[in-house]
């Protein structure tokens, strides 16, 4: 268990058949530090859908850009910053579709956010439109499931029952 | 480096697609043109088998958010069976096990078909 | 194969213990890009000694710094950057030692820079002492040992008949 | 996660060494330790077995190196075999084979030992 905080940067162009070399790394670096197997699942998880959503909504179609995935760990957990220089996205907007919305929205999608925000501790989003979108995970060594994120889930099996045939 | 790979099986009215490796992003229009190619030719009956799917994003559970509602329209199902615990958690995550029928094992899932006929006969 | 250049940046700690995330890291761009497997034994094994080297000589034992990997990919070739911001080292100096030398000083080392140069097909170094120094190896799709990389061997092999007891 | 293991067999005054892995900076310390122990223990006829070696840079090379005056200057010698053939072409390319005896079985490793005695009885 590394003292100080460990830093590692990839940076690789922002096509999908990179979330391989990605997760691989992230993984590798999680199980490495001390991570238990089913927290490493949930960062390589967690750091795809945040890549996926570079891949798909960051960069015009002609213009392929970067994914910049910084790690680090120290004895208290882990942060992995997901970075692109595309188009920036309304935060605010996103978030506030409540699961409602979301599961109204299944069918394409809407998913990506819900499960980094289940997945990790924290996700925070700094968006500077055309310039920078930053998503900031962190993952505790010693912290099971948030009261925050049971809520979340509750809120959405309630829902989901209602829409099933 | 194969990532992700399909097989299908076909039972009667029935169509069994096992998928193998890694479901993400990349691989996702691959599984989505699979289960469109079955849904073509007029097979609603679907049992997706997972045993040998390793990983699934969120880019897989959307393909099958993207057919569902055509399959269901036409009298058929996607019913899925043999998750890894890995796997299945991600589903739970989702609340998927509240809209879809997931079961352990293959029989079980072709037998939900099966039962859903009698009860239904045409 | 791709047709423009493709770029990957990975940074980590100068530790040996992060060797194997390199390696794994290349290995995989290559093979992913057509190389053959021995090709990618080769390009493998040079930047690990390009690393090494960076791990056991850029930095004093009290301050650990950083390995940069850069990595770019085109329909002819894998070219790879090995950077650090160590002290550097007389480039000239290291390569006039010939294999005479090599050989005595095998004992203690002097093989990293003889193997890249061996499995590469192109290894070139800028040092900028106390700034940066930098290892820049290149690798064709379609080219096999050249006439110096078969002279150089030659020499060594020569030599070390000599050395046997 | 283990890159490198080992294991060690004891024949007469003959020591196996069975590497395993992955040889590389990180690693060659541990190797380097392993052999010095049979050293220090006045063991000199060293076999080393790479059957499951899957990997060596030159500083896994240097190891061999560091130690080998020592165990000539004391009558043994460290022999190698069962090299796959990725990491024979390291020690080719560094004219090793001209050095050390590479052999391609441990019974042949072992059959040198036995018959530099016959030649040579103390
Ligand atoms: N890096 C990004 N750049 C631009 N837009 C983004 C980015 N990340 C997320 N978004 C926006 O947030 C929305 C919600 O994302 P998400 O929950 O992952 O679902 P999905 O990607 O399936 O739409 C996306 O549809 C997109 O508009
Ligand atoms: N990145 C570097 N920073 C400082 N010195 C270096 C670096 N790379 C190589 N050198 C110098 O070049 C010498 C030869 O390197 P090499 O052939 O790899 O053998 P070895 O590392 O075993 O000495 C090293 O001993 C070191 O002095």
């Amino acid at each position: 268990m590394p003292r100080k905080t460990e830093q590692f940067l990839l940076v690789t162009p922002s096509d999908s058949k990179n979330l391989v070399l990605i997760r691989d790394l992230v993984g590798k670096i999680a199980l490495r530090a001390g991570f238990p197997q089913d927290y490493v699942d949930k960062i390589q998880l967690a750091v795809d859908e945040a890549c996926t959503n570079v891949i798909r909504h960051a960069y015009p179609r002609n213009r392929r850009g970067d994914i910049t995935v910084r790690i680090g760990v120290d004895s208290r957990k882990l942060k992995v910053e997901v970075i692109d220089h595309g188009k920036g996205f309304d935060v605010q907007a996103v978030l506030a579709k409540d699961v409602n919305h979301r599961l109204n929205e299944l069918k394409r999608g809407g998913l990506g956010i819900y499960l980094m925000r289940m997945l990790m501790d924290e996700v925070r989003f700094d968006v500077k439109p055309g310039k920078e979108t930053r998503v900031e995970m962190v993952k505790y060594r010693d912290l099971r499931e948030t009261d925050e994120q049971k809520a979340l889930q509750k809120k959405l099996i309630e829902k989901s029952h209602t829409l099933r045939r | 480096m194969d990532q992700f790979s399909m097989q299908r099986k076909e039972m009667d009215d029935l169509t069994v697609l096992y998928i193998e490796g890694y479901l993400d992003a990349h691989t996702a229009h691959q599984f989505e043109e699979a289960l469109r190619k079955i849904i073509e030719e007029g097979r609603y009956k679907i049992v997706v088998n997972f045993s040998r799917l390793n990983y699934i994003s969120s880019a897989g559970l959307g393909v099958f958010m993207g057919v569902i509602e055509e399959v269901r329209s036409n009298g058929g199902d996607i019913k899925m069976c043999c998750l890894s615990d890995k796997v299945f958690r991600v589903f739970d995550l989702l609340g998927f096990p509240a809209l879809y029928d997931i079961v352990k094992t293959e029989d079980e899932a072709i037998q939900k078909f099966r039962d859903a006929q009698e009860k239904a006969p045409e």
